[in-house]
């Protein structure tokens, strides 16, 4: 792989998605919401693995879309579509079943345990700032097999305490997934902009895992409101090949 | 059976100050112009029930005319936060509202039950979430497996309100595309009312075709372009720009009231 | 992701002596030619579940391929009964069945709850039948309004069988016309196969289509004329002669042993 | 109305079929099964009511069926019909709502109080005669907005205790109903080869109230298992029409 240059170099941003785009070369399936995430499955399909299933919340199984979608809801992945279910099955026969190997979540606020907050800054009555809510957040991290969380690294969003727990990643301690009779594996990674994050196999806690081009872990450490442990060793992530800026730029571009 | 009927009088015979309404369409068919006819004939003190909130409600919710939001997501889907539905919660303007959140699988889980008038259903879910202390849902174990699962209470709107494609001269209603819960959400309520982009003589079986039939419909009412900035797949699009444009706009309380008053209020009827 | 695969290769890959088998089909689509593929390999001691048994499972309890029926209509539709099925049942021959029997609306819900992974479902019904002291349900209480409901047990076939119109090369499947309980059937199983009229390269998305996406099917065969004497819609016809002349025939073990022998169990695969 | 003559006069089977027919003058919806009850409810769409809805339990409602169909899912009622669903929406939104209003049940055995036996004839471990089974009688039963049984008048069928209660009528008294959580009104009318018998409004005990044409009140009561109560009152059916015979002999030779 040589690293990206025809276009200039990748943003932070870009490098992120690049990196959540790999995550899923050899996945079967993926659930994904707008953003980002959605970007990020769509370049996945054009580099790495074509047959990968896209999954949206509105019903949409095996969408196969040209475009960068704005909402969930966009005709283009109705039309594009292998099945399109309700609302109702998709959540009861899809989500709930594990039946999506990897999903794809944002969050405004991450705990230490890739727990997640998208419901209020502040306190619930008298918030802050109210965000939009759970959405189908909690199922999907509860159920789908595995969790990728995709936030941008800063302390407002890396939190040592969440405002409100809207939903499950590891819980208090390794043992609470299943206390809780949540199926998948949870998050097995955070995707920042910075760098990625993975929980430790004992203790669930995230853990600095591999630092983007040019990222030092002090600036990491920095940028998470929490004493971020870090691996004993940390893994350089390979920039973005042409290949994978080319692509990711015309995407955006369409 | 349905009756076709004009918007302004379905509205006015179906939807009452105080309701429950439940306006459906998951980011696709979400019914603007019902939405905007109930806010022309000055309905109030509603229970708005909707998954994800939108554009519309925040619409309406910025005229005051709601005072409880029952929801999932309260986005701009893509674009952001809803302004107008943040005013209400963090400043109580232009008036209180009161919150009543769950999960996606939780609402289309109690819209389900509504439709098959149990009164309840049960999921796995909110178990460990903070969600579970604020949201009405109750433990239930498995009888077999002594699993512990999670009921959630039925929802049952006085009135649903969907768009669709199409409905014939009997009011058996089609709409394709992304399906939602709009079926759910008109077979829980007490009373349907459903718009449509054209009346055709004879629905014509279409791939993906949702039929609801016009027997358990109490009002059909033509409505072209009526889910518009929304979009009623194969016949309008989406307006991304408008999603877009609502987020600068709707960030001021007077720029958004006299939006309203210009584009809804005042108007005889949504343009087209 | 579905293997495109024969007929023999999949019933030998994917059943096995003892197994949970559901083969659905309310009516029609009923697998005939995975059933007759599954007693020419042999395969004994399986649990036979079906909404309607009909005269597949008539045939296979008949070869004494079953040690259980879990049902809940076991008539011949239109006809009168089954005959192979009450000899088992009446005088255990060829051999003793053991029976779990529910209502359609239980069978129904046994398998939504299955597909979803869920241990249980919730209904209204039972109470106050005899049905209520012979099948595995349980009493369980509404958290909300106290309402007695009762929960029946999620069913979870080993494998699941079900037969539609066409596959494409990726094993996508789209039935259409009466959807039944297939799309249930396959979500709840650990294992699906799939037989198709016919393999396209293409799936054309048509009215009533349910497409079941390969990814979650182990393995889709070729099988034109496969739901014959049932029908698929569009393709072959309902031969209700045959289940007139079923009525007649089986009423003699000897006769029906002698005609599944030359029909069925020395023949390498079905007449078409 | 003037009595049939034309293709000579009515079986007690035909009579039957125009009674149950005439009762879906004013339905909105009809749930049916095969057999008498379904050219019925078709003779019904032909002669009194041609918007009434009919509604199989293989999932097709508004089916419009020219022919009689030997099955509840022939390709025609599929190819007819306004909208079909699967079986698990059929009986969670359709049935166990109350949205039909009529329901029309056969079975092997009905008792005083109407609840039906379609499972075993003797014990039910070592059963005399092994029946179909429950099907979707129970919970049509249970929440269709009224039932009307249709059944053939004989002692083997009218009996004062079933073998087996696979279906709940009226229960053991009036109360029954509410007490099991049962929402329709239950059986409103028995139908039969000779008679209408129908639930006394105080004790839901089944009460001749009508006799067909040339059947006795003495006859009736022999072919009832127990002493049946007889309405102070007894109507008399009007025989059948000219219209309504030609129309379902025409029904039953297409």
């Amino acid at each position: 792989m040589s690293a990206a240059s025809a276009n200039g170099a990748a943003t932070a941003g870009e490098v992120q998605t690049v990196v959540a785009a790999r995550r899923l070369r050899d996945a079967t399936s993926v659930f994904i919401g707008v953003g980002r995430p959605s970007t990020a499955a769509i370049l996945a399909r054009m580099v790495h693995n074509p047959g990968l299933v896209l999954v949206y919340e509105s019903g949409t199984i095996g969408a196969k879309p040209y475009h960068v979608p704005l909402s969930i809801g966009d005709g283009e992945l109705a039309q594009t579509a292998d099945a399109i279910v309700s609302v109702p099955e998709m959540f009861n026969y899809w989500i709930g079943t594990g039946r999506v190997q990897v999903a794809f979540l944002g969050a405004a606020q991450v705990d230490r345990h890739a727990n997640l907050n998208s419901t209020v800054i502040g306190d619930y009555e008298h918030p802050r700032t109210r965000l939009p809510g759970a959405g189908g957040a909690p199922e999907i991290a509860g159920f789908c097999r595995e969790v990728v969380v995709i936030a941008t690294h800063s302390t407002r969003t890396f939190v040592s305490k969440l405002d409100f727990r809207t939903t499950v990643g590891h819980g208090d301690d390794p043992a609470d997934r299943t206390r809780l009779g949540l199926r998948g594996l949870g998050p097995t990674a955070v995707i920042t902009d910075l760098a990625v994050l993975e929980p430790d196999p004992d203790t669930c806690e995230l853990t600095l895992t591999a630092l983007h081009p040019g990222v030092g872990v002090g600036e990491v450490r920095e940028a998470t409101g929490w004493d971020l442990a870090v691996a004993s060793t940390v893994a350089h992530t390979p920039p973005p090949t042409d290949e994978e800026l080319t692509a990711l730029r015309e995407l955006l571009n369409r | 059976m349905a009756e076709l009927t004009s918007l302004p009088e379905a509205v006015a015979a179906l939807v009452r100050d105080g309701d429950a309404v439940a306006m459906e369409g998951f980011t696709h068919l979400i019914p603007f112009a019902a939405g905007h006819e109930i806010l022309r004939q000055g309905r109030g003190d509603l229970e708005l029930i909707r998954m994800t909130p939108d554009i519309l409600y925040d619409q309406m919710i910025g005229l005051g005319a709601a005072r409880k939001l029952v929801f999932s997501y309260g986005g701009n889907p893509g674009v952001g936060g809803l302004h107008r539905f943040r005013d209400a919660v963090e400043h109580d303007w232009p008036r209180p509202i009161e919150l009543e959140e769950h999960s996606h699988a939780g609402m289309a889980n109690r819209y389900a039950a509504g439709a098959a008038r149990m009164p309840c259903a049960i999921m796995r879910g909110y178990l460990g979430t903070d969600l579970a202390a604020i949201a009405p849902v109750a433990p239930m174990t498995c009888p077999f497996t002594g699993e512990q699962l999670i009921a959630v209470p039925a929802l049952r709107p006085a009135v649903s309100v969907v768009h669709a494609q199409e409905a014939d001269r009997a009011g058996n209603v089609q709409l394709w595309g992304i399906p939602g819960v709009q079926k759910e959400a008109v077979l829980a309520a007490d009373r349907a009312l459903v718009t449509v982009e054209r009346i055709v003589d004879e629905l014509t079986p279409r791939p993906g075709g949702v039929v609801i039939p016009g027997w358990v419909i109490d009002a059909v009412a033509e409505a072209p372009g009526g889910s518009r900035p929304s979009y009623s797949l194969g016949i309008t699009d989406r307006d991304n720009e408008f999603y877009r444009f609502w987020d600068k706009l709707s960030r001021d309380r007077d720029e958004f009231t006299a939006w309203m008053r210009e584009h809804v209020l005042d108007r005889a009827r949504d343009a087209v």
